[in-house]
C-alpha cells in the first residue's frame, strides 16, 4: 500500500530496528494527516515509546523510511527534525527544574537556537507576550516565576506540552500525556489536546481508553512492532485480533 | 630489518615477543579487573585504584619481611598467603570506604571521581609516613626468578607465567562469582535495575559495599603480584591509572569479556610496536590509537545494544 | 515582569565583582612585597582554568580532567615565542649552531624547525596562545561531543590526552626542551620580564585579563546560552528536542574554557619565566578541578577563590609542615565533594549572606536555593 | 698537589670527631683553629645584605620532601644536614653557626623556581644546597642568575651548562661515561653495546656521549640498539627480546626510578643473570639507594660507573659513614648523590673562609681551585668551570645492595661540560 498520498503529513513506511537481533519495531507503516488525532495503542513492549524515538531521531532506524512533508527524517539530527516541525514529548516529564517555568518555556522559544543566536538572544516584548499566551493554554499563567521543581506532577506535563506548542509543531508527539494526573487533570489536559489538535497533527501513546476514545480521530493499535489493527476506535474495539491480544493472553 | 637474522632466530624471537604481550595482557587484566568490576557494575570510578593496588604490594612487602624473620623454611611459599593477605587488606579498607564515602556518592559519578582522587593523594602520604618515601624492596622467592628454557632460543620468565596463570585464575573466579553465584546476580540485578532490586528484596546497600570490596580486595592481589615485576613505593599506584582506566574504557565498561578483549588488543599493539619502534613512541601511538578508536566507537569494543 | 536573571548584573554580581576587583587590585597589591605578589600572579593563572571549568563542569556538567592540556599549549606558545626572543645568535654564541633555543642545540638540530618560525612574531603568539588550545579543543569536542560522550567517559579520555601530550613534549625533546620545558625566558620585545617592577606590570596585566575573562564569562552565563548549559546539564534530550543542537553548544563551551586556560597558561609562562610539562599533566590538570570545586563550582568569581585559597594554602602550608600538605590537600578533596558541594560560594550563599540580608535589611538574593547560586 | 692552603682543621671532619659522639663537644676539643665571629665583622663579611648576624649564617635547602622524587632526594637532604652539624660542631663558618631552612620543591619545578626565589629574595640565604633533576635545576636557574645566589648541585647529570651561580659537585656526563667505556673495552674485551635509558634529557645526552664516544674513540666498537621508555615504564619484556636478538656484549642501561626496579626484576626473570657478564649489564644511573628498591639479588653482577661508593676503602669515606649512620640510623645506604651533596656545604665553607667574606662574587671568586682533602670519594677540586676534579670508579654490584669497587681511574678526571667532538 505504497500511497503516494501528498496529503499526508507523515508517512512511515516499512521502518524496522532491531537490537541485537531482536525487532523492536517490524516492517511498519502508517500514515498520519494534517490535524489528525492519531492514537496509538498496545500493549506492553509493543513498540509504541520505540516508534515515536524513531520518528524524532532518538533512536536510529535500521531500514523503512519516515517521511515528513516529503522530506526524510531519517537522514536528520534530532534538533532537525525539530526545526522541520516535529515536536516531542516523553513519558517521564522533563522539564528543566532549576529553571522557572518562564525560562522553561523561554528556552523553548523557537529564536536563538544557534550558540550565536544564543549569546546575542535578546527577551523582548515578542517573546514575552508569547510566552505569557501559551502560559494560560497550559493553565500556568499564575506560575511563571515558579521553579519548575516545585509544580506538580500534572503541571509538569502540561508545561512540557507548552515548550513544545510554543515551537508551534506541525506535528506534536505526546508519550502518554496524562499518567499519572488526577481525574481534573486529565479533564483538563484532554480539553488541551483538543484545541491543539485543531491546528496540528497530534500522535498521542494512551493506555486509558476512555481518554483515548475521548480524542482519538484515529487508533493504530501495536503489537511485537507491527500494525495488528487500524482505524477508528469502534472499528479497533471490535477487532477480534485484538481483542485476541488484549484479552487473550 | 629482519635481513640480519636467521629463520629460526627470527622465530623464535616472534614466540618470545608474543608472549611478551601476553605477560603484558595479563598485567593489564590484573590492573583492570577489580576497576572493571567496581566501573562497570557500579559506576563509580575509584582513582585510587592504584593505590589499592600498592597496599596489597606492601602487604606482600610485610609478610615477606615475615616470613624471613619466623618461618624462613617456608619463605619459598610465603607469596601465596601474601596474595590471601593483599586481598584481605585491599577488600577491608575497600569495605571501610564504601561506607565512609562512596555510598553517599552514588548519584554522582564525577564527584566520587574527585573524592577518591582526594583519598589516591591521602593513601600515598600514609604509605609515605608509614614505609618512607623509598621504594621497598620485596625479595621474591627463588623459584619464581628465573626462566624456562623451552628451545635453546626461547626461554620464558617464570614471573610472567605466574602473572599469566594468576591473571587467568582471577577472571575465573570473578567471571564465577558474577555469573554463577547469587551475589553476582544481584550485582546484575543492581546494575540493571536498581530500584527494582531493592524492592526484589535484594539488600542493595550491603551489595554495593562487598562489590566494592571485592574489586578493591582484587586490586590488592594484583598488587601483590605486581612486586614481581615492578616496583613498590608510595607513588608506584599512579603509574598504573590511565592505563588502566583506558583498558576499561575501550573494553566497553559493563562487560567483563570486553575488558579481556581490550587488555589484549592493547597489550599487543603496544607489545607489536615496541619491538618496531621506540618505547616512548609505541607508548604515544598505543594511546593515540585506543582514544582515536574511543573517539568513532565511545561504547568501547563490547555493549549491549539496549532499549533507551 | 523583567526578571533579574536577565540582566547582566544584579545588585549582588557588581559587589561581588567589586569586592573581588578591590582585593585583587588594590588590597593584594598593598599588602604583599613583590614576592609574594608574584606568587599571588601566578596563582591567578590558575583561576582563568577555574573560571573555564566552572562554564564547562558547574554550568555544563562537561567535566574535563585535561584542562591542563590547554594551559600548557598556552603557556608553551608563550615559552616560544620567549626562547626565540631568548636566543639571539650573540647569546647562543657558543652553541654549534647559533641563533636557536640551547636545547635544539644539545639535541643536535642544526636548524629551527619550520614550526617554530611563526612564533617569530609576537602578534602571531599572541593568536596562538588562543588559537591553538581552541583548535585542540575544537578537535576533541567534536569527536566525542558529536558523539555524544559525555561525563565520566569523557573525564576519562581528557585525561588520557594529557597524558599523551606529556608523553609527547618529553619524548620530543629536541623540539620542545624535554623533561626540562622551556627555561631561561628573558625579555618580551626588549622589555626584561625577570625584574620586579616588570613582574608588577605582569600582575596587574594578568589581573586585567582575568576581570576581561570574567566579564565574558558573567556575560556567558546570563545570556539564554548559560541557561541553555543548565538545562543541558539537567535534562540534554529536553534541549535536544526543543530543537538545539547540544553538541555544537557544548563544543563551544569547552573551546571557550580552552581559550581562558591557554590565556592563563600564556600568562603563566611570563610570570613564573618558563614552561615546562609538568603544567601539563594528570596531577596539575586533577589540582585545576579542585580549584574550582573549592571555590563552588557554580560560581566564577567562586572559582578566582578557590584558585587563590588552595594555592595559597599549599605554599603556606609546604612551607611549614610539607609532610601534611597531601593528607591536607586529599582531605580538601573529599570534603569538597562530601561536606561543600557547592564549596565556598555555597557556604557563602547559605551561611553568610542571609546573615548580611538581614543585617542590611535588604534582599540581595538570599534565598535562592545552594544549587543555582549565581556568581558570588 | 702540594700547595694546599686549607688547614686540614678547616677543612673537614676528622675521624675521631665523630667517634666522639657528641658533635658539640668535639667542637672546641678537636677544632683548634676555629675562627672567631669578633674577628670577622659583619658589616665587613657581609656587604650584600645576607641573611649573616654576628653568630649565624642562614642558608637554604631546598630538595622535594613529597612527590616522586623525594625517593631520590631524601638522601641529599639527609647529608646536607649531616654536613651542617658537623661544620657547626667544628664552629661553623667564621665563628658563625649555619642554620638552614629547608624548602619543598614538591617534585614540581615551578615550585621549586617559587621556593628558591622566596630563598633568595625573601630570606636572602648565603647559598643554597640543593636540586636533585636538571628540570628543577633549569627552573631555579634563572632565579639564581638574576638574583645573584649560589646553588650547590649534587646529581651527576648532562652537562650543557656552567653557571655561574651554581658549583656542580656531582659529575657532569663525560666524567661519569668515557672511563667505564674504555674500562669495560679494555678489560671485558666488550665491542658491542645496546644503549637503553629513560626517555628525558639526561639518558639521551649521556647515551648521545655514550654513542659518539663508542663509534668515534672505541676501535672496531659499534652501537647495536638504542630504545627509550617514557618516565615510571614498568614493561621491559619487549626490550629485552630486542636484546636477545642483537646479542649485545654491553646492555648500556640510564632507567630512573620506579622503572629500574621493574627492569631489573624483569631482567633477571628473563634469563640475563648478570653475574654470567653475557651481556655485561653497566649502568651510570643505579646507586645503592636505588638497590633497595630493586632487590640486591636481582642486581647482582652489575657494573655501576660513578664516582662514589659507600664501600669505598679510605678513612674520609668510614669516618663519614658512619657519623651518616650515626645520624640517621644503621641501615641506611649511601649512594653517589648523596656524597655529592655532603661535599656541597663543605666547599662553601672553605670558599668562604679562602674570601673571608660571605659576599656571594666574593666567594664566587675563591670558589674556583678550592680543593677538599677530606671528601669521602677523596681528594677534589674545584675547576674553573664549576665543576669538580673527580675520579670515575666502576663498581660490581653484590647480593648485599654494595658495589665492589673493581677499578678506578689513576688520576682525577677533568670536567668538561662541553665535550668537543661528542655533540
Amino acid at each position: 500500500m505504497n500511497m503516494q498520498n501528498p496529503n499526508f503529513l507523515l508517512m512511515v513506511e516499512g521502518l524496522t530496528v532491531s537490537f541485537d537481533g531482536f525487532k523492536a519495531v517490524n516492517d511498519l507503516s502508517f500514515y498520519v494527516e494534517p490535524n489528525e488525532c492519531r492514537v496509538i495503542i498496545g500493549p506492553n513492549g509493543a513498540g509504541k515509546t520505540t516508534v515515536l524515538d524513531l520518528i524524532c531521531g532518538r533512536t536510529k532506524a535500521t531500514a523503512g523510511s519516515v517521511k515528513f512533508k516529503d522530506k526524510e527524517l531519517l537522514a536528520m539530527r534530532e534538533d532537525q527534525i525539530v526545526h522541520a516541525g516535529v515536536g516531542r514529548k516523553f513519558q517521564t516529564p522533563s522539564v528543566y527544574e532549576d529553571l522557572t517555568v518562564f525560562e522553561n518555556l523561554e528556552l523553548s522559544y523557537p529564536k536563538g537556537h544557534s550558540v550565536f543566536g544564543a549569546l546575542t538572544f535578546r527577551r523582548d516584548a515578542n517573546v514575552k507576550a508569547r510566552i505569557k499566551e501559551i502560559a494560560e493554554t497550559i493553565f500556568l499563567e499564575d506560575l511563571l516565576d515558579e521553579k519548575a521543581a516545585y509544580l506538580s506532577h500534572g503541571q509538569k506535563q502540561w508545561l512540557e506540552i507548552g515548550m513544545l506548542l510554543i515551537q508551534d509543531p506541525e506535528l506534536l508527539m505526546l508519550d502518554e500525556p496524562v499518567a499519572g494526573m488526577s481525574v481534573a487533570e486529565r479533564k483538563k489536559t484532554a480539553e488541551l489536546l483538543r484545541r491543539i489538535v485543531e491546528d496540528r497533527s497530534v500522535i498521542v501513546i494512551e493506555h486509558d481508553m476512555g481518554f483515548v476514545a475521548d480524542i482519538a480521530t484515529r487508533v493504530t493499535v501495536l503489537h511485537q512492532g507491527k500494525t495488528l489493527s487500524e482505524g477508528s476506535m469502534e472499528r479497533v474495539q471490535n477487532d477480534p485480533k485484538v481483542i485476541e491480544v488484549y484479552l487473550g493472553h | 630489518m629482519f635481513s640480519d637474522y636467521s629463520m629460526s632466530e627470527l622465530g623464535a624471537i616472534f614466540a618470545m615477543q608474543g608472549f611478551a604481550g601476553l605477560i603484558l595482557f595479563s598485567v593489564f587484566v590484573l590492573m583492570a579487573l577489580g576497576l572493571a568490576i567496581i566501573f562497570g557494575q557500579m559506576g563509580v570510578i575509584n582513582m585510587a585504584h592504584g593505590e589499592f593496588m600498592i597496599l596489597g604490594a606492601y602487604v606482600t612487602y610485610l609478610t615477606s619481611n615475615l616470613f624471613a624473620a619466623w618461618l624462613p623454611g617456608v619463605f619459598g611459599m610465603y607469596f601465596f598467603v601474601a596474595m590471601i593477605l593483599a586481598f584481605i587488606a585491599s577488600g577491608a579498607l575497600g569495605l571501610f570506604i564504601e561506607w565512609a564515602m562512596i555510598r553517599h556518592l552514588y548519584k554522582r559519578p564525577l564527584d566520587t571521581l574527585l573524592a577518591t582522587w582526594g583519598l589516591s593523594l591521602i593513601l600515598q602520604q600514609v604509605y609515605r609516613s608509614v614505609f618512607g618515601a623509598r621504594e621497598v624492596g620485596v625479595s621474591i622467592p627463588d623459584w619464581m626468578m628465573g626462566s624456562l628454557p623451552v628451545t635453546d632460543m626461547i626461554e620464558v620468565p617464570i614471573n610472567g607465567i605466574f602473572v599469566m596463570v594468576l591473571a587467568t585464575g582471577i577472571s575465573l573466579a570473578v567471571y564465577y562469582m558474577m555469573f554463577r553465584s547469587s551475589w553476582g546476580l544481584q550485582v546484575r540485578a543492581i546494575s540493571q535495575n536498581r530500584v527494582m532490586a531493592d524492592a526484589v528484596g535484594i539488600n542493595t546497600a550491603w551489595t554495593d559495599r562487598l562489590t566494592f570490596g571485592i574489586g578493591c580486595g582484587v586490586a590488592g592481589v594484583a598488587g601483590s603480584a605486581f612486586t614481581m615485576i615492578g616496583s613498590t613505593g608510595p607513588t608506584a599506584g599512579q603509574l598504573y591509572i590511565v592505563d588502566t582506566f583506558l583498558v576499561v574504557v575501550f573494553g566497553g565498561a559493563a562487560s567483563l569479556l570486553g575488558t579481556i578483549a581490550s587488555a589484549f588488543s592493547i597489550s599487543q599493539a603496544q607489545s607489536i610496536m615496541e619491538f618496531f619502534l621506540s618505547g616512548s613512541m609505541a607508548k604515544v601511538l598505543t594511546l593515540l590509537v585506543v582514544v582515536g578508536i574511543l573517539m568513532i566507537r565511545p561504547q568501547g569494543l563490547f555493549t549491549l545494544k539496549l532499549r533507551k | 515582569m523583567e526578571r533579574s536573571s536577565n540582566r547582566l548584573f544584579t545588585t549582588q554580581d557588581i559587589l561581588g565583582f567589586a569586592v573581588l576587583a578591590v582585593i585583587i587590585f588594590i588590597v593584594l597589591p598593598m599588602a604583599l612585597d613583590s614576592f609574594r605578589l608574584n606568587l599571588f600572579g601566578k596563582y591567578l593563572t590558575y583561576a582563568f582554568v577555574a573560571v573555564g571549568l566552572v562554564l564547562c563542569w558547574g554550568a555544563g556538567g562537561i567535566l574535563s580532567l585535561g584542562q591542563g592540556v590547554f594551559f600548557g599549549l598556552g603557556g608553551y606558545c608563550m615559552a616560544m615565542f620567549l626562547k626565540l626572543e631568548a636566543s639571539t645568535p650573540k647569546n647562543t654564541a657558543i652553541q654549534s649552531t647559533p641563533g636557536i633555543p640551547d636545547f635544539m642545540d644539545w639535541n643536535q638540530l642544526t636548524a629551527l624547525p619550520w614550526w617554530w618560525e611563526p612564533f617569530n612574531s609576537l602578534f602571531f603568539t599572541m593568536i596562538a596562545v588562543v588559537a591553538v588550545p581552541v583548535v585542540f579543543a575544537l578537535i576533541i569536542g567534536v569527536a566525542m561531543f558529536r558523539r555524544r560522550v559525555g561525563g565520566v567517559y569523557f573525564a576519562i579520555i581528557t585525561q588520557a590526552f594529557a597524558a599523551i601530550l606529556t608523553i609527547l613534549i618529553i619524548g620530543q625533546q629536541g623540539f620542545t626542551g624535554g623533561v626540562n620545558g622551556i627555561t631561561d625566558l628573558r625579555t618580551l620585545h626588549g622589555w626584561d620580564i625577570r625584574t620586579n617592577d616588570a613582574k608588577e606590570v605582569l600582575y596587574f596585566v594578568n589581573a586585567g585579563l582575568l576581570f576581561a575573562c570574567l566579564l565574558i564569562a558573567q556575560f556567558v552565563r546570563k545570556s539564554k546560552l548559560g541557561r541553555l548549559l543548565i538545562a543541558m546539564r539537567d535534562q540534554e534530550d529536553r534541549v535536544r528536542f526543543s530543537g538545539y543542537d547540544v553538541a555544537s553548544f557544548k563544543i563551544f563551551i569547552f573551546c571557550l574554557g580552552a581559550a581562558f586556560a591557554g590565556i592563563g597558561g600564556a600568562m603563566f609562562t611570563l610570570q613564573v619565566g618558563f614552561m615546562s610539562p609538568t603544567l601539563v599533566g594528570i596531577v596539575p590538570s586533577i589540582e585545576m578541578v579542585i580549584f574550582c570545586a573549592v571555590g563552588g563550582r557554580l560560581s566564577i568569581l567562586g572559582a578566582v577563590y578557590g584558585a587563590l585559597l588552595v594555592n595559597w594554602a599549599k605554599t603556606s602550608l609546604s612551607e611549614s609542615f610539607p609532610e601534611l600538605w597531601l593528607l591536607g590537600l586529599g582531605g580538601l578533596f573529599i570534603a569538597v565533594v562530601m561536606v561543600f558541594p557547592n564549596g565556598l560560594a555555597g557556604v557563602y550563599a547559605e551561611h553568610i549572606a542571609p546573615r548580611l540580608s538581614g543585617l542590611f535589611g535588604g534582599k540581595t538574593g538570599a534565598a535562592k536555593s545552594p544549587k543555582e547560586t549565581p556568581a558570588e | 698537589m702540594t700547595d694546599r692552603k686549607i688547614p686540614k682543621s678547616l677543612a673537614g671532619p676528622s675521624r675521631r670527631a665523630f667517634m666522639a659522639g657528641s658533635a658539640a663537644m668535639t667542637a672546641s676539643l678537636f677544632a683548634p683553629k676555629a675562627l672567631f665571629a669578633q674577628d670577622y665583622p659583619t658589616a665587613q663579611i657581609n656587604t650584600t645584605g645576607l641573611a649573616v648576624t654576628d653568630d649565624t649564617v642562614t642558608i637554604g635547602i631546598l630538595h622535594s620532601v613529597t612527590g616522586t622524587m623525594a625517593i631520590s632526594e631524601t638522601g641529599s637532604v639527609q647529608a646536607e644536614k649531616l654536613a651542617i652539624e658537623q661544620i657547626n660542631a667544628q664552629g661553623g663558618i667564621l665563628g658563625r653557626k649555619i642554620e638552614y631552612i629547608q624548602e619543598d620543591g614538591a617534585s614540581d619545578w615551578p615550585t621549586f623556581a617559587e621556593k628558591a626565589r622566596k630563598l633568595l629574595v625573601n630570606d636572602k640565604v648565603a647559598s643554597v644546597m640543593g636540586c636533585w633533576t636538571s628540570a628543577s635545576r633549569k627552573a631555579v636557574l634563572p632565579v639564581f642568575e638574576q638574583n645573584n645566589g649560589m646553588l650547590y648541585y649534587p646529581t651527576f647529570y648532562e652537562g650543557l651548562e656552567e653557571s655561574p651561580n651554581v658549583i656542580y659537585t656531582g659529575q657532569e656526563a663525560t666524567q661519569q661515561i668515557i672511563a667505564g667505556l674504555n674500562w669495560v673495552n679494555e678489560t671485558k674485551g666488550a665491542k658491542s653495546f645496546y644503549l637503553l635509558g629513560s626517555d628525558y634529557i639526561w639518558p639521551r645526552t649521556s647515551n648521545k656521549i655514550a654513542r659518539k664516544h663508542i663509534e668515534n674513540f672505541m676501535d672496531g666498537c659499534e652501537v647495536v640498539g638504542e630504545d627509550y621508555y617514557p618516565l615510571g615504564h614498568t614493561q621491559f619484556n619487549s626490550v629485552i627480546n630486542k636484546i636477545r636478538l642483537k646479542k649485545p656484549d654491553v646492555i648500556y642501561a640510564i632507567v630512573v626510578g620506579g622503572s629500574n626496579v621493574a627492569f631489573y626484576k624483569q631482567l633477571k626473570a628473563a634469563g640475563i643473570d648478570m653475574t654470567k657478564e653475557a651481556p655485561i649489564v653497566l649502568t651510570i644511573s643505579v646507586t645503592e639507594d636505588e638497590i633497595r628498591g630493586i632487590g640486591g639479588e636481582n642486581m647482582e653482577g652489575a657494573y655501576a660507573c660513578m664516582k662514589y661508593f659507600q664501600s669505598l676503602d679510605n678513612d674520609n669515606n668510614i669516618a663519614f659513614v658512619k657519623a651518616f649512620k650515626d645520624m640517621w640510623g644503621e641501615d641506611i645506604v649511601i649512594g653517589d648523590v648523596t656524597q655529592a651533596a655532603y661535599l656541597g656545604p663543605w666547599l662553601w665553607k672553605a670558599a668562604v673562609e679562602k674570601a673571608g667574606s660571605f659576599d656571594i662574587d666574593k666567594v664566587r671568586e675563591a670558589q674556583i681551585g678550592v680543593e677538599l682533602e677530606t671528601a669521602p670519594e677523596g681528594y677534589v677540586k674545584v675547576h674553573e668551570n664549576h665543576h669538580l676534579w673527580s675520579k670515575t670508579r666502576v663498581g660490581r654490584a653484590k647480593l648485599d645492595g654494595q658495589y665492589e669497587v673493581v677499578f678506578e681511574t689513576a688520576d682525577l678526571v677533568e670536567p668538561n661540560p662541553f665535550p668537543e667532538g661528542y655533540q
